[in-house]
């Protein structure tokens, strides 16, 4: 069932997921040319803020245009429709991981001539990932589902207060994050929590709601 | 009684809608129904008056003025709602009477509240959460309040129940009591202009294929309903449309007055109902009644 | 037009109350920006305003299917116009004064850290002013002869082709300089009443190509 | 006044009006120069087209029954009795010799014709 | 009759504005049921209840015996529903549209859609919004028809629709009809139920006035047409609803029978049409009148 959803997704909305492919785009470019170290973790800082917001932008394009009620009218349960947006954002989230790899492998293999071993992800980059995808789609993802726009505005909200607030006072992070880095197996945990948490969160809020 | 509209041999090509050589006159002191199918050129007649759409071909003339030339100066004569009105969506129910008042030198605010009060809409509701019976309920008030002479409704009863349907009819036949005004509307529900309708007019394909007042209309056709046998009978170069169903044959005739002597034995005339008349009238003409 | 103006206002104050709070919270933060960090960006803060402004008068005609509505009042399609016109150009100058404002309170605020606008960055304002009033003179014609969507499509069009020409015309600086271009011409008053002038004919001709174009318009 | 219309009647409604304002008129319940609602008014209450509402009471007029004063609305006529009741008697002997004629069109005998009548005013009583 | 396709009972809804007080009343198949009420009685909210869309405070909705609460999305797939405003993702093409609609339902029919879409008027490569509000129901009512649905929904589809298409449309839902299959019709066009609704519901104030087979109906509801007089005389109790005007008063009556005696020669009594129980019963029942069941 979730293939099927998925198909309809893609075909029905890739209209609306250009824009940020597009976007995409420019972010690999942009890092490609940039200078070594910082390469791999500046394209994903960069772009993974857009990549949760993708399902986001489909389900809303979706109840804004008022074709909801068609979704929900197929022979789909609430808890597949909350699975597909759960399970799109693991998808182009995987995506973008691969798109990333493999851009900056070409890059590499090119200007050295001859192809190189793909560097793949230090392991502090895959939770710094994780991080994000957290705070920037697992946070909102409950309170939209309950509650459309309202909840979305609530969910970034509350979310851009706190990076401005941070950014103005100019807190100091960095004793928490290298804290929390030093134990990983620890924290992955923490964050698959979080994430399967806001699932059974969305899956309560959103079977409930009438349409 | 002099025409508060006439349209003489009006044509305009509007991508898929189109109209030819309409002729139609809307006397004062009467209420006119517009009956036609789906894109048959109903909204784009009531548009043309209103000088929405530019027109190709013909005269408009309203109020006996050119309507090409004081377009603005007439349209605060004429009420108007649209097919599913989308007015101001963001504004409240008595803010669209606040907001549409300075354009009418003769707005009266106790009417519009009065006629809001009687659809029992909810004032403080804004335009885009009410329902399409709601919505077109609010149109209607904007419509009504400034004593307009001639009232253009594009299907305003579509999405009422009967109840609020019955109120509509109610107030258009009030708005006739003055002799001075005058109701033109499209619908498809045509049990509503069975009732009150003094004129009516059937379009289709952007022709005016029948106009007259209504009861002259539903009194000069009949319908025939018998077997086969009909279609030999000197019957048949009366008939303008018809159905073949496994019962028989249903055949609508013009001249019902002077039918009765040729109809064969067993078969059976009656009156037609104006969806009768819509529906049979060029229904299958060529394999039924083709001269 | 009166009444139009009273429509306009009506219908628009429900978005300006929408957006009041995010324009304030970002005047705020420009002015906390002004007083902590001395760099004054006057043209920045001015491009927000009057953008927005602009976008908030023209906006409730564009997005709701309001004008088939507005064609039906007894009024004609030039005082449509006009009061597009109009109200745009109030976005304009409301966005400016909003600027000064905004620059006049740093200073009131920390007159040691903000110093008060200099004439020439007061010269800078006026001139990004003058650049949106360009832009709008070009954008509104666009709207008026075509369908909202369809016109903004175009008008974006028509920009990209205008910049990618004077990219090639005048290489990669001279293009962007439009702004630079009228803060040089301000600098002498004579000039200055000229590149005015030539506005003022140029949103003249802009209005009756949009009266032109939208009296034919169906709805 | 009272006009009940029935919609399920095979009768056209102006003929409904026609007819009970004929014989409440005739019955005396109307009295002679009472007002009656204008044809808007009647229109509007019935809920029916001006136009049938005037065409009723055109016929009504030519019937005698009623006078229409420009400007000051609509009354119950003035008859004596008699001449009503006469006027009557002469418009049924008009439909007869029409009935009549039309008989000698079809070749229809003289028996056979006073057979039909006989049954139209059994099949009338029920 | 068999044990009904689909039975509701006691389905409860409360809403700011409005509520849905305890609905009961079953839909047995081969027949075609017209659902009538006055604006905001709760007919919308009543058919998507029925599809899922909204979760009742109470009550129970089985179809073929089986739990539409539990088994919701197995059980969607054999009914088909038509919205009263159906919309469609702008800028797509029809054949698009239906492609992703068909790949749900295993059992689509493709060569019936392609009929359809013939008899209905509409290009498969038109894009969806340039459709009318009369042919975006026709292209719902393309989709809706094309698979082996067993329970039809339709909340008003005949708005925007004239009168020749809905004759046809009428014909051809009941042409669809089986020992398997029923339908479920919301509209308020009475005139298109009376020729070809087998029962029918009134819904009135979020609750059920009555839900019997149509010929019932008609035997046993009546309006009583007299003076202003007779009124006066016989006091209006027995009436389930009043109207009056300058010329008489129209009663309805649920017992048309006992009205032709009491009556007799007195007033009009005729049998009543759905448009004039609809309005002589109004929109909100008046306080502390016992309902006829």
């Amino acid at each position: 069932m979730l293939l099927e959803l998925l198909r309809r997704d893609l075909r029905l909305h890739w209209g609306s997921l250009v824009v940020p492919i597009l976007i995409l785009g420019m972010g690999l470019g942009a890092v490609v040319m940039a200078d070594e170290g910082t390469r791999l973790t500046g394209l994903i800082l960069e772009t993974s803020f857009l990549i949760p917001m993708l399902p986001v932008i489909i389900h809303q394009r979706e109840s804004a245009k008022g074709t909801l009620g068609d979704l929900l009218v197929l022979p789909v349960s609430r808890a597949a429709v909350v699975r597909l947006r759960y399970a799109e954002v693991l998808f182009f989230t995987g995506g973008l991981l691969l798109l990333a790899h493999a851009a900056v492998w070409v890059e590499l293999s090119v200007a050295a001539r001859h192809p190189i071993p793909m560097s793949v992800m230090s392991r502090d980059q895959f939770l710094g990932v994780g991080v994000l995808l957290i705070f920037w789609f697992a946070y909102p993802m409950p309170l939209f589902l309950g509650w459309g726009m309202k909840g979305l505005v609530v969910g970034y909200g509350s979310l851009i207060t706190l990076v401005v607030t941070l950014a103005m006072t100019e807190t100091d992070l960095h004793r928490f994050i290298d804290a929390s880095m030093a134990r990983p197996v620890a924290m992955a945990l923490v964050l698959a929590g979080l994430f399967t948490l806001s699932y059974l969160l969305s899956l309560k809020f959103f079977s409930r709601r009438d349409f | 009684m002099a025409n508060l509209l006439e349209l003489r041999n009006l044509s305009k090509s509007h991508g898929a809608f189109n109209l030819r050589d309409v002729d139609l006159a809307v006397p004062a002191g009467t209420i006119t129904g517009l009956i036609g199918a789906n894109g048959a050129g109903k909204s784009t007649l009531l548009k043309l008056v209103l000088g929405l759409l530019p027109l190709d071909g013909g005269e408009i003339r309203l109020f006996g003025e050119d309507a090409r030339l004081g377009g603005a100066r007439l349209r605060q004569r004429i009420g108007f709602v649209q097919e599913s009105p989308t007015l101001f969506p963001l504004l409240r129910v008595d803010e669209l009477g606040e907001v549409v008042a300075p354009f009418y030198p003769r707005w009266d605010r106790a009417t519009y509240r009065r006629i809001c009060d009687a659809f029992e809409l909810p004032r403080k509701t804004a335009f885009a959460r009410l329902s399409q019976g709601s919505r077109m309920k609010a149109a209607l008030a904007l419509a009504l309040s400034h004593e307009a002479e001639l009232l253009l409704l594009d299907e305003p009863t579509s999405g009422l129940d009967p109840l609020m349907r019955r109120d509509l009819l109610d107030l258009l036949l009030e708005v006739i009591q003055d002799e001075g005004r005058a109701v033109l509307f499209s619908t498809h529900i045509t049990s509503d202009l069975e009732r009150v309708a003094d004129h009516v007019a059937i379009l289709k394909a952007g022709r005016l294929v029948l106009a007259g007042a209504k009861d002259d209309l539903l009194e000069s056709w009949a319908l025939v309903r018998g077997g086969e046998e009909l279609l030999e009978g000197p019957l048949k170069d009366r008939c303008r449309g018809g159905e073949r169903t496994e019962l028989g044959l249903t055949l609508l005739c013009e001249g019902a007055g002077s039918l009765a002597s040729l109809l064969p034995d067993g078969a059976l005339q009656e009156r037609p109902s104006l969806e009768d008349l819509v529906y049979f009238h060029d229904r299958g003409k060529e394999s039924l009644c083709a001269r | 037009m009166r009444p139009l103006i009273r429509m306009a206002w009506a219908t628009s104050r429900r978005l300006l109350l929408l957006m009041s709070p995010l324009l304030a919270f970002y005047l705020a933060l420009m002015v906390v920006h002004q007083v902590t960090k001395r760099g004054t960006d006057i043209p920045a803060i001015a491009f927000t305003c009057m953008f927005m402004l602009i976008i908030v008068s023209t906006f409730q005609g564009l997005t709701f299917d309001v004008e088939g509505f507005m064609a039906s009042l007894p009024v004609t399609r030039a005082q449509l116009v006009r009061t597009k016109y109009l109200l745009s150009f109030l976005g304009l100058l409301a966005g400016l004064a909003l600027t000064l404002a905004v620059a006049g309170l740093a200073h009131a605020l920390a007159p040691g850290r903000a110093a008060a606008p200099t004439p020439e960055e007061l010269r800078s304002a006026v001139a990004l002013a003058l650049v949106d009033a360009f832009g709008l003179f070009a954008f509104l014609p666009f709207v008026h002869a075509f369908e909202p969507s369809r016109g903004i499509l175009a008008f974006s069009l028509a920009a990209i082709l205008a910049l990618a020409a004077s990219l090639a015309g005048w290489g990669l600086d001279g293009a962007a300089d439009l702004f630079r271009f009228f803060q040089r011409v301000l600098a002498q008053p004579a000039p200055a009443l000229g590149l005015i002038g030539g506005l003022l004919a140029f949103g003249l001709l802009s209005l009756s190509l949009s009266t032109w174009a939208y009296a034919r318009r169906s709805f | 006044m009272k006009i009940l219309l029935s919609n399920s009647s095979p009768q056209p409604i102006y003929e409904q009006i026609l007819r009970q304002v004929r014989t409440q008129i005739l019955a005396g319940d109307l009295k002679e120069g009472e007002a009656l609602p204008s044809i808007r008014k009647l229109a509007q209450t019935l809920q029916i087209s001006v136009i049938t509402t005037k065409r009723a009471y055109d016929e009504l007029e030519r019937e005698g029954l009623i006078d229409t004063v420009g400007g000051k609305g609509t009354f119950v006529a003035s008859p004596n009795a008699e001449f009503l009741r006469e006027k009557r008697v002469r418009a049924v002997e008009e439909h007869l010799s029409k009935a009549i004629a039309e008989a000698h069109g079809s070749a229809i005998p003289p028996k056979e014709l006073r057979r039909m009548f006989e049954l139209l005013l059994e099949a009338d009583h029920e | 009759m068999s044990s009904p396709l689909l039975r509701i009972d006691g389905l409860a809804k409360r809403f700011p504005e409005f509520e849905l007080k305890s609905v009961s009343f079953g839909l047995p198949a081969g027949l075609l049921m017209g659902l009538i009420g006055p604006n905001g009685a709760g007919k919308t909210t009543l058919l998507k209840a029925i599809l899922g869309l909204v979760k009742p405070d109470a009550g129970m909705i089985t179809f073929q015996g089986r739990d539409l609460a539990r088994e919701g999305a197995a059980l969607r797939a054999r009914i088909a529903y038509v919205s009263d405003e159906p919309k469609f993702m702008p800028g797509v093409r029809l054949r698009t549209l239906k492609e992703v609609h068909a790949s749900f339902f295993p059992a689509w029919d493709e060569a019936r859609w392609k009929s359809l879409m013939a008899d209905f008027g509409l290009d498969p490569q038109n894009k969806s919004d340039t459709l009318s509000l009369g042919q975006r129901t026709r292209f719902a009512l393309t989709l809706a028809l094309s698979r082996d649905a067993e329970l039809l929904v339709l909340d008003e589809p005949t708005t925007g629709l004239d009168p020749a298409f809905r004759r046809e449309l009428l014909a051809r839902l009941a042409a669809t009809l089986d020992d398997r299959r029923a339908i479920l019709f919301s509209t308020h066009i009475t005139s298109d139920l009376e020729v070809r609704a087998d029962l029918v519901t009134l819904l009135r104030d979020g609750e059920v006035v009555f839900s019997h087979s149509q010929d019932a109906l008609r035997d046993s509801w009546g309006v009583v047409k007299g003076g202003l007089d007779l009124l006066e005389t016989d006091g209006s109790n027995g009436f389930q609803g009043l109207r009056t005007n300058a010329h008489g008063f129209e009663g309805l009556t649920d017992d048309v029978e006992s009205a032709r005696r009491r009556y007799e020669g007195r007033a009009l009594v005729e049998r009543a049409s759905l448009e004039d129980i609809l309005v002589l019963l109004g929109r909100r029942r008046p306080e502390g009148k016992p309902h006829a069941a």
